[in-house]
């Protein structure tokens, strides 16, 4: 255990400086002067003029050579400093505070939900067989063919507009949750309903599940015993590989229905070259992606505490 | 004596194709029925059969009869665990690789018998002690051996209390010196009942006596009492089944003798091999002649195969020097022949096409393939297929001909024939020495098989 | 090498020479450019002159689809080749070269895969915006990382394998235990990410299309045009239709075609 | 490592906190979806600061400006209940209205007053430019703004959100806003940015009393969610509709459309310095080629939009009555560029001189008009053969291209009500070097002259007629070629009552809203 937290922890400061310096790179080299971006989101299209990046400039010290703001930039994240935004001069650790929390709910709200819809199926399709796991099966492919845009697309056409069920856009109480992490839920158990009903398929017809029946034990009792946690072990793995795809669906998701959360957020500071946001939120987005490998990492060991550490 | 199971022209097809021709047996209470065949001769089938686990796209023909009972597959289905249980072939597979050992067991008494887990718990233990396995009950599966899965197994199986066990292949995949345990568990597990054991070991069944039944594609070709039959067999292929057993060879069954003040192909000094900081042996040292063939004997897992690796290059040594002596020859003269011959050749390209990359590679004369392959006795037309399409024992062949082709000075023949059957696995062994000795080649075999190392080796390194 | 196509897979097939044959024969028999406005006669339903009607600028919509899906196909395949052979290459040279490759390019890989994909194209998309080259550059950087894990993982294991090392026994060079042993193993992998990558290839542009990142108007472009035409889902839903049927048939195509399930 | 801990510490506490203002704010007791006015509308705000997102604070009447603008662009008291400017006109008095408290409850002062408008002549703002000697408070109720020289717009810069007046309490040490404690009918209730805001009644305002208890703002980016939240009735309020929603949106009976000119025109500013541009001839034919009926009616879908001249009607200093129009706009603008040595090569293109006549256009998304706008011009003029590239980019990158001279053409949407005399605008964008938003090396004397006076022109009638010579100097020379007037598009559910537009976008008049009784 001490060995794993060590190696990701290593992994972690890896990620940060990556991260970062990536971030760091990527939009000094964006092309346009930063002082005007930056002025454009400050005081909004009307008031921004020259005058304004002079000011954002001398304020930002946006003229400092590149090395040196590369080496201030550093010094400041080993002091686990992350400034504050260039646009609204909020502290960025607050804003990523803020939108990762929205992320988070609308993640966690998405992952349950398709849990809900993924395991049953997926289950269900294992058990019986065809031709019904062909149907489901073919259901599932034709989600997964559809962008998570245009699924969001079509739930906002049906629940919100025809039947005016959920709120179109927005946040701040449960209905507004609802569509958006439907969507979220819908596209990611097309994939998962697949990995549940392989590995259940596996378990079912493997030989240790024939000898639990064969020792006495009943379908149900068998599927109790020896069922839930092996089919559990590959899709919680599946889930460590997967939750990073699922933060894209999210900056798409969030886009469509003006939810504030850290993708939206990213894409918005990336074209504000809110410099601060952006390596705050890609640092937060790949220290997350650490916490949550390691957190399945122990999950996995909870259900198989066989041999080492997975890697 | 009552009569426990009883089959009558037990038959089953596959579509129109019939895979297990029609047979009869009658298993009564304290006497074992062995059923001895070859790999892939139906024989497992015929317990699915019993079990009620055949797959659905089999037919079944014929009548069961259980506890003098003629029942349908789901009848017998109910009575799995508490009348009739079946030992599984790998007992790795077939035990739940998450959950700990006792609790296998466990669950039987609690779940089947409906018993407390406090009193659950303790029969499980006392089981587990019954069968030499008191300390290992919290290890999962993989951490056990084996043997001891298999032991693990058994009381698994044979907690519900079932008077007629089945035990498909039950030492497959164990080491010699494990198997007869096994067998004796099996036996007095099944003292009060019935036993029905599958396999293709002749040992096993020698050992566990009964009645016996020879069953050769599909086809049973001789049946009675296991002593009477396993000493004097009368069928052809019984015959060649029994003899094929390392332990009957005539010593030294090569026609050519080793040649007369040979080299020194390789000498070996001092040498220690170390495997995950964990010292395999010590100051091993030997030396390895022309023509000559070196055996290596021990228990699993005491460092036979790295000593050969090690020889070839393809491990490091810890300590001590490895000198080859023949220095014209080539390193693609010192090979190695491979325990599993189809991990051993790619599939990608058929054989023939392997052969012919080598030919290229080394500007081999082509004349020379054709008289190997008679010699090898290999058909021309597996050159044609891709290493799926041929049996091992064809497949050693063909990697026995590859390496010869390149008249190899050394060989470490890494128990080459302990994934064939033994029919097979004899032929290819005399096939190997006697070209080996004719080329001058020094072979070094790895075997379990103490039997077959003291028959066809002419010096034997224990470690 | 010989695949043997399942059934599915050749329907998959099917649906994408189609497509593929409509974007070339649509492209090239069309009288229209992609940009010929025609303020008089916007948002038509299909009829005989515009077979597909006529979006909100009074552009043809044949035209535009064809042009659009040709685009898709391209960027598709362009990054398709370029992240299975950097994967590939590196994937097989971590596996085959020892610690000290396989730990550097492993931090590499695992910066990368730190972050969302969308995210990293979104960065290099807002460098330069509009450009297809960019918007390739940034999807193949992406992408390769899933050949490299997979890659590397089979590569491995082949290595490992008696096949090879008796090969290299036997005297044979590098290319040949790569041609014989490693390439039959990761083939089917390979064929498979390939399939995959090249639906998520479109994928990724049309969602950056969505969010204004991807290719500028004029051009068309799968996601752009969704956009485009969303505001007129009530009045002319057959427009709106047009672009998410196509990027849905052209992922599915792609799922069915890589056969195996990932 | 202190650090570290408190890093972390944060980072959870941070968790936790966003979850419960996500979960505390599902279960809001006071405001629900009956007593609160939902607004829509695209611009989102990251900061309290007025000089930043103070169209924000003011439109949702949080915050109030000493002196106000009427929707004719006259100046009316405010907070400054009457003002005086010296003979000399280089000193105003302003003096204050009685008894007017911040949110915060403290009162409204001069002291209040001068440190509000101090802090702002500091930031980003059109009071920083101009000629201010000093700001003072006469008295408790007067404050008195002295001038180094006269300075007519002063009125309409104090007029500008930027220049809200603040509760003292409300700034921290350096200038910078940590609360918006203002005087409007409405103060703050709940704030959370970029996206939404809150406000409740001010029971204690001044002027006119707020009917409806909570008006919440949500910042809508995409257009088209917008129009869907107008749609089902989840805004009650949707500003910037895009008009490819309005017919849609026209034929539901819940709600009622409102197209307000603003004056906001859609024009193209030119550099012409740019050698293709730099004879007047030029940039009248590209003027020429554009068909603004077409794009009015089908683009804009708001028919009689178009803009032949860059000020609206309702300016009526700067608007000429009488512009022909040419007849045959297509033949003139080839003609034109005929006379200049242009002639089409094989692909239908321009060539002078061996070099084809390419442009490359910039524009930006913030307004969906503009791009669509931008793909129209750009097929108008591929039909004379000017070759067009469209980029769409960020709104800072036409001042930028101002700057650094790399701007060719570039499409936007100029406010000239921005401050509320257009002056003020027309100063900054046709003054002697040109302007970040207007004309681009552009230099005449004659305008230089004109503008001069206009600064220091008090009577009317000399004033228009100044005015109206620049304006058609700015017409005939097409520094910028306008393309259509602005419309505001908004959709009101019909449970308001008493919407009205502000022409000058200052204010929502929340204080004027209700909701009908069912």
């Amino acid at each position: 255990m001490k060995q794993l937290i060590f190696r990701r922890l290593l992994q972690l400061v890896c990620v940060v400086w990556g991260v970062g310096t990536l971030t760091f790179v990527l939009m000094r080299a964006l092309p346009g002067d930063m002082a005007y971006r930056i002025a454009a989101s400050r005081y909004g299209q009307d008031n921004v003029d020259s005058q304004a990046a002079a000011l954002v400039r001398n304020e930002l010290q946006l003229d400092l050579p590149p090395w040196l703001a590369y080496w201030h930039w550093l010094m400041d994240l080993l002091q686990f400093k992350l400034g504050h935004s260039l646009v609204s001069g909020e502290p960025v650790i607050d804003s990523v505070q803020h939108m990762l929390g929205h992320s988070l709910l609308l993640a966690v709200a998405g992952l349950c939900l398709s849990a809900l819809i993924a395991v049953p199926l997926g289950l269900f399709s294992a058990w019986r067989g065809n031709p019904l796991d062909s149907v489901l099966m073919g259901l599932s492919s034709m989600v997964r063919a559809m962008p998570v845009f245009v699924l969001g697309v079509l739930l906002l056409l049906v629940f919100a507009l025809h039947w005016n069920w959920f709120p179109v856009a927005g946040f701040g109480t449960a209905m507004h949750l609802v569509l958006p992490a439907l969507t979220l839920a819908i596209s990611f158990a097309a994939i998962s309903n697949r990995v549940v009903r392989d590995s259940a398929k596996q378990v079912f017809g493997s030989s240790f599940y024939t000898f639990s029946q064969v020792k006495g034990l009943s379908k149900w009792r068998t599927f109790q015993r020896h069922g839930i946690r092996n089919i559990a072990l590959p899709v919680v793995a599946f889930l460590g590989i997967q939750l990073v795809s699922m933060i894209e669906g999210i900056v798409m998701i969030e886009s469509l229905f003006s939810w504030p959360g850290i993708g939206h957020g990213l894409a918005h500071a990336i074209f504000a070259r809110d410099i601060p946001v952006i390596q705050g939120a890609a640092l937060a987005m790949g220290a997350l992606f650490v916490l949550l490998n390691t957190l399945v990492d122990i999950v996995c060991h909870w259900i198989d505490p066989r041999g080492g550490m997975p890697v | 004596m009552t009569i426990l199971l009883k089959l009558t022209n037990v038959a089953v097809y596959a579509g129109d194709s019939c895979l297990l021709e029609p047979i009869s047996l009658s298993l009564v209470q304290g006497r074992p029925l062995t059923i001895l065949g070859q790999t892939g001769s139906g024989k497992s089938l015929l317990a699915q059969a019993v079990m009620g686990l055949l797959p659905e796209e089999l037919a079944l023909q014929g009548e069961i009869e259980v506890l003098g009972e003629s029942m349908t597959c789901d009848e017998r289905r109910a009575l799995w665990g508490t009348k009739l249980v079946m030992l599984p072939q790998e007992p790795w597979n077939a035990l739940d690789p998450l959950m700990k050992g006792v609790d296998q067991v466990q669950e039987v008494y609690r779940y089947v018998h409906g018993k407390h887990q406090r009193e659950a718990m303790a029969l499980a233990q006392a089981d587990l002690q019954y069968v030499g396995l008191a300390h290992s009950g919290a290890k999962r599966p993989s951490q056990l051996s084996g043997g001891m899965a298999q032991r693990l197994a058994i009381a698994a199986a044979t907690a519900g209390g079932a008077s007629l066990i089945l035990a498909d292949e039950p030492t497959k995949g164990l080491d010699a010196s494990r198997r007869l345990d096994i067998v004796r568990l099996l036996q007095t597990r099944s003292a009060m009942g019935g036993l029905l054991t599958i396999t293709h070991d002749v040992a096993i069944a020698r050992q566990l006596g009964g009645d016996i039944l020879v069953i050769k594609a599909g086809r049973l070709v001789e049946q009675g009492d296991a002593q009477t039959v396993l000493s004097h067999p009368e069928g052809e292929y019984t015959q060649a089944l029994l003899g094929a057993e390392p332990r009957v060879w005539k010593e030294a069954s090569f026609s050519v003798p080793l040649p007369e003040s040979p080299e020194v192909v390789l000498n070996v000094e001092k040498l220690s091999i170390e495997r995950g900081g964990k010292s395999l042996f010590n100051d091993l040292s030997f030396q390895v002649k022309q023509g000559e063939v070196v055996g290596i004997v021990g228990e699993s897992g005491c460092g036979k195969s790295s000593l050969g690796d090690a020889l070839l290059g393809l491990l490091p040594v810890a300590s001590g020097r490895i000198s080859r002596l023949i220095p014209a020859a080539q390193p693609y003269q010192w090979l190695k022949l491979y325990q599993d011959p189809p991990s051993a050749v790619t599939s990608s390209v058929t054989l023939g096409k392997l052969l012919e990359d080598l030919v290229g590679l080394h500007g081999i004369d082509r004349g020379r393939i054709a008289p190997m392959m008679d010699k090898l006795s290999l058909p021309e037309v597996i050159l044609e297929r891709s290493c799926h399409g041929v049996s091992g024992g064809e497949l050693q062949r063909f990697a026995i001909l590859r390496a010869l082709l390149l008249n190899p000075v050394f060989l470490f023949a890494d128990e080459p024939t302990s994934r064939l059957d033994p029919i097979t696995a004899k032929e290819v062994t005399t096939l190997l020495f006697s070209l080996a000795r004719e080329t001058k080649c020094a072979v070094l075999l790895v075997s379990h098989d103490a039997d077959l190392v003291r028959k066809t080796c002419d010096q034997v390194i224990a470690l | 090498m010989t695949f043997s196509m399942k059934s599915s897979q050749k329907c998959g097939l099917i649906i994408l020479l189609g497509l593929l044959a409509f974007a070339v024969l649509g492209s090239w028999l069309s009288p229209y450019t992609i940009s010929q406005q025609d303020l008089n006669a916007i948002l038509e339903p299909p009829n005989a002159q515009h077979w597909l009607g006529t979006d909100h600028f009074g552009r043809s919509m044949f035209t535009r689809m064809a042009y659009a899906v040709g685009l898709s196909f391209a960027l598709g395949l362009v990054c398709v080749m370029t992240s299975a052979l950097l994967g590939t290459f590196l994937g097989v040279w971590a596996a085959w070269s020892g610690k000290q490759v396989d730990g550097v390019l492993g931090v590499f890989v695992n910066i990368l895969l730190a972050l969302p994909g969308l995210v990293i194209v979104l960065l290099l998309a807002a460098i330069a915006p509009g450009s297809f080259l960019m918007l390739y550059l940034a999807i193949s950087l992406v992408q390769w990382v899933e050949y490299f894990r997979v890659v590397r993982a089979v590569t491995q294991a082949v290595v490992q394998s008696p096949a090879r090392q008796s090969s290299q026994m036997m005297g044979f060079g590098r290319w040949y235990q790569f041609k014989r042993h490693i390439w039959p193993a990761i083939a089917p992998s390979v064929f498979t990410l390939a399939a995959f990558g090249g639906a998520n290839a479109i994928l990724t542009m049309a969602s950056l299309g969505f969010i204004y990142v991807g290719i500028q108007p004029p051009l068309a472009e799968l996601g752009l045009m969704t956009v485009e035409l969303f505001p007129y889902y009530s009045e002319a839903p057959w427009l709106l239709v047009q672009p998410l049927v196509v990027i849905a048939l052209i992922v599915f195509g792609f799922h069915l075609l890589a056969g195996k399930r990932i | 490592m202190r650090s570290l801990f408190r890093f972390i510490r944060q980072m959870g506490f941070g968790f936790l906190a966003s979850f419960l203002v996500v979960y505390g704010s599902m279960s809001w007791a006071a405001s629900s979806k009956e007593n609160t006015l939902s607004i829509s509308s695209a611009f989102e705000f990251t900061s309290l600061d007025p000089s930043k997102n103070g169209y924000i604070y003011t439109r949702m009447q949080l915050l109030e400006t000493l002196l106000d603008v009427n929707s004719k662009g006259q100046l009316v008291p405010a907070l400054a209940s009457k003002w005086k400017v010296s003979e000399d006109a280089k000193s105003w008095r302003f003096t204050l209205r009685d008894k007017v408290h911040f949110h915060d409850g403290s009162l409204m002062d001069a002291n209040a007053v001068v440190k509000s408008l101090t802090i702002a002549k500091q930031k980003h703002g059109a009071l920083r430019k101009a000629p201010i000697e000093s700001i003072q408070a006469i008295d408790s109720k007067t404050v008195e703004v002295r001038l180094t020289k006269p300075y007519l717009l002063l009125g309409a810069i104090l007029a500008h959100y930027s220049n809200a007046i603040l509760a003292p309490a409300s700034y921290g040490k350096k200038g910078d806003v940590l609360a918006l404690s203002g005087t409007g009918p409405y103060q703050l209730s709940l704030y959370a940015p970029p996206h939404k805001l809150v406000v409740e009644k001010n029971s204690a305002y001044w002027g006119k009393k707020a009917s409806i208890p909570y008006v919440s703002y949500l910042t809508g980016h995409r257009a088209e969610s917008r129009v869907m939240q107008a749609r089902s009735g989840q805004a009650d309020i949707v500003f910037g509709l895009a008009p490819a929603a309005l017919p849609l949106l026209k034929k539901l009976p819940s709600l009622t459309l409102y197209s307000n000119s603003i004056p906001r025109t859609i024009a193209l500013k030119v550099n012409s310095g740019h050698p293709f541009l730099n004879d007047v001839r030029a940039r009248q034919a590209l003027s020429l080629a554009i068909n603004r009926t077409g794009i009015a009616k089908s683009i804009l879908r708001i028919p009689d939009s178009e803009a032949e001249q860059l000020l609206p009607p309702s300016m009526t200093d700067w608007y000429l009555p009488t512009i022909s129009k040419e007849p045959m706009p297509l033949e003139s603008a080839q003609a034109l560029l005929a006379s200049l040595g242009w002639k089409k090569n094989a692909d239908g293109v321009l060539e002078r001189d061996g070099k084809t006549f390419d442009l490359t256009l910039i524009t930006y998304a913030d307004r969906p008009e503009l791009t669509t706008v931008a793909t129209a011009l750009q097929a108008q003029w591929n039909a004379i053969g000017v070759r067009t590239k469209v980029n769409v980019t960020n709104s800072s990158a036409i001042p930028m291209g101002h700057q650094d001279g790399s701007l060719e053409v570039a499409l936007m949407a100029r406010n000239y009500g921005f401050i509320a005399n257009p002056l003020g605008v027309i100063l900054s964008d046709f003054g002697a070097n040109g302007g970040d938003w207007g004309a681009m090396n552009w230099h005449n004397k004659t305008m230089s002259t004109l503008l001069g006076s206009l600064e220091h022109t008090t009577d009317p009638k000399k004033y228009h007629q100044l005015a109206q010579q620049a304006a058609q100097l700015i017409y005939q020379q097409r520094p910028m070629i306008p393309v259509s007037y602005y419309v505001q598009q908004t959709a009101v559910n019909n449970r308001v009552k008493g919407f009205h537009f502000d022409p000058f976008e200052r204010s929502f008049f929340l204080n004027d809203l209700e909701f009908k009784s069912p």
